[in-house]
């Protein structure tokens, strides 16, 4: 069972800092999270996802690093209910 | 089939938390999981049935109001609701409850797991 | 599923939105069900600007002594301290200075991590 | 005696800047300048006149209709009232009234400044 | 008073909140009065992330549309595309690419500066 | 007439940018505004002013720096009358 962090923009330096340090971390990037700088984690092989829809409408689909694997709301909720939730929006 | 719950902070159009709570639930709802929902602090202003803005097909409140048709049990927060002037939710769509925090304590003690937003 | 282990991290400044007491509210709302929940908060990021010692408790101190009595604590990361030139000694003296590899260990100990 | 235009974007309890659009308002209106406000987006929720929380002495639209008793000139966008579903403000303190952006056009002619929050 | 010169600043990204729309809307509006005052529309910080290219302006058209009609102008500041690493040829071709003193004698060419 | 900017700490960096190449700013920190590192400001000769209630509140009186003038609501009002606003809250 991975922590996956749910991170919107606002608490993006807070839940990073952490999440970087944990091993058993997966990232969802969600709403303006999509726009934070996950290099470091990326990194530190911890799976980053996003939020399809939302980096969709905000243009951002070329600019994404590739590494991060676009998902649906669908793969989202398996994600949540089969993980521990870690909010940080 | 897992149960999933959601605690909501922020209310309709203004920030974008009121959006993905939906699209979340619902993706829950039609992998027949179950939701239970909680409306906090402005989260209690989605689900007042009046909404109506031109440009738009469909209303926050007709989001919720789907949900609560999928089986989505929401509960708001009483003490939120009436501070914002809600009385008591005298004007919200049908199937929301107006309860209080140990909802949500239950609601903690139910689900699988909570996504806050 | 019964009594769970919830984290509560505060990480907006006090007063600038309601979540600094909102949150708190939250905190003893959780422990407030059938279930005794266990809850521990920890501030974070602009968060760790409500552990200063004069900030105005008004509104939170209900809250507080509520949490306190049942053996919840409160936290404020290190690391947010040093970040916003807070020194230590001006931390009010409820609040644990922790670490944030502990802060890490908090989130991997709770069932839960609710930010606000 | 000067004009002061202010531009409320937000509603009450969950940020501070309605309390901030209040105590800049109210010392304007204690120095005898004239003030007119335009509540915009979430700023429309401010006047609802059922406002109710145990633990305040005073809520948020008692104080702005403290702000109207002393004459203060208060517009709240119509089209935020009913998308927010607050049916062109039917639930307002009395001295509130439901205008458009054209109003806050008119309020950027007559002011000497305009303070947004 | 009369006429006035108005700059609006976008300040916050599209889509996390409602500012993105809300504030051309509010632009919009400040030009439909008796005086038709004059608005400017600068995009800094994370407003800039509005500025790409490919963002959806489902919601924001039509205020945009006007805008250009009456020859009001929507900008972003160079350093806030360079600080968030956006190529400048990701930039929609009806933004205009502006430096930070250029904004600062916008700012001083206006009679009230409105950061949405 | 001065250019008050009247800044919050949601968009303290894209204005603080600004006014510090202003030579005629004098800038007013409200609300979570007055946690913005101001130096730059200060080193710049502008006057910077903060809200006291906002300052006292927030248990930082000792904390801010000594060359920030504490204003009531009458002063701003003071000034946000007698100079041009630009907004940054």
């Amino acid at each position: 069972m991975a922590n996956v962090y749910l991170i919107d923009k606002k608490f993006g330096n807070n839940s990073l800092r952490i999440a970087g340090q944990d091993k058993d971390a997966e990232i969802v990037l969600i709403q303006d999270g999509i726009y934070l700088d996950v290099k470091k984690i990326e990194n530190s092989g911890n799976k980053v996802y996003a939020v399809k829809d939302d980096v969709e409408k905000r243009g951002y689909t070329e600019i994404l690093s590739k590494n991060i694997e676009l998902i649906d709301y669908g793969k989202l909720v398996d994600l949540i209910l089969a993980n521990k939730v870690v909010n940080f929006a | 089939m897992a149960k999933l719950g959601i605690l909501l902070t922020l209310g309709p159009y203004q920030f974008e938390n009121w959006e993905t709570a939906y699209n979340i639930a619902n993706a829950a709802l039609d992998k027949g999981h179950e939701v239970q929902m909680f409306l906090y602090l402005d989260g209690v202003y989605n689900p007042i049935k009046y909404h109506t803005f031109p440009d738009w097909p469909e209303m926050p409140k007709d989001k919720f109001a789907e949900l609560v048709k999928k089986g989505a049990k929401i509960i708001a927060c009483g003490v939120c609701v009436n501070a914002r002037g809600l009385e008591k939710g005298k004007d919200y769509i049908d199937g929301i409850t107006v309860g209080g925090l140990p909802d949500f304590a239950q609601i903690v003690s139910e689900v699988d797991s909570v996504v806050k937003l | 599923m019964g009594e769970k282990n919830v984290l509560i991290t505060m990480n907006q400044a006090p007063y600038g939105s309601i979540y600094y007491t909102e949150g708190l509210r939250a905190a003893v709302g959780v422990t407030s069900g059938i279930d005794e929940h266990k809850v521990n908060v920890v501030y974070l990021g602009d968060g760790a600007y409500f552990a200063i010692e004069g900030v105005d408790r008004k509104d939170t101190k209900t809250y507080i002594g509520t949490l306190k009595k049942a053996e919840n604590k409160l936290m404020v990361e290190k690391e947010s301290l040093e970040e916003r030139n807070i020194e230590e000694s001006k931390i009010a003296e409820d609040i644990e200075i922790i670490s944030r590899t502990e802060v890490l260990k908090l989130v991997q100990a709770a069932d839960v991590t609710i930010g606000f």
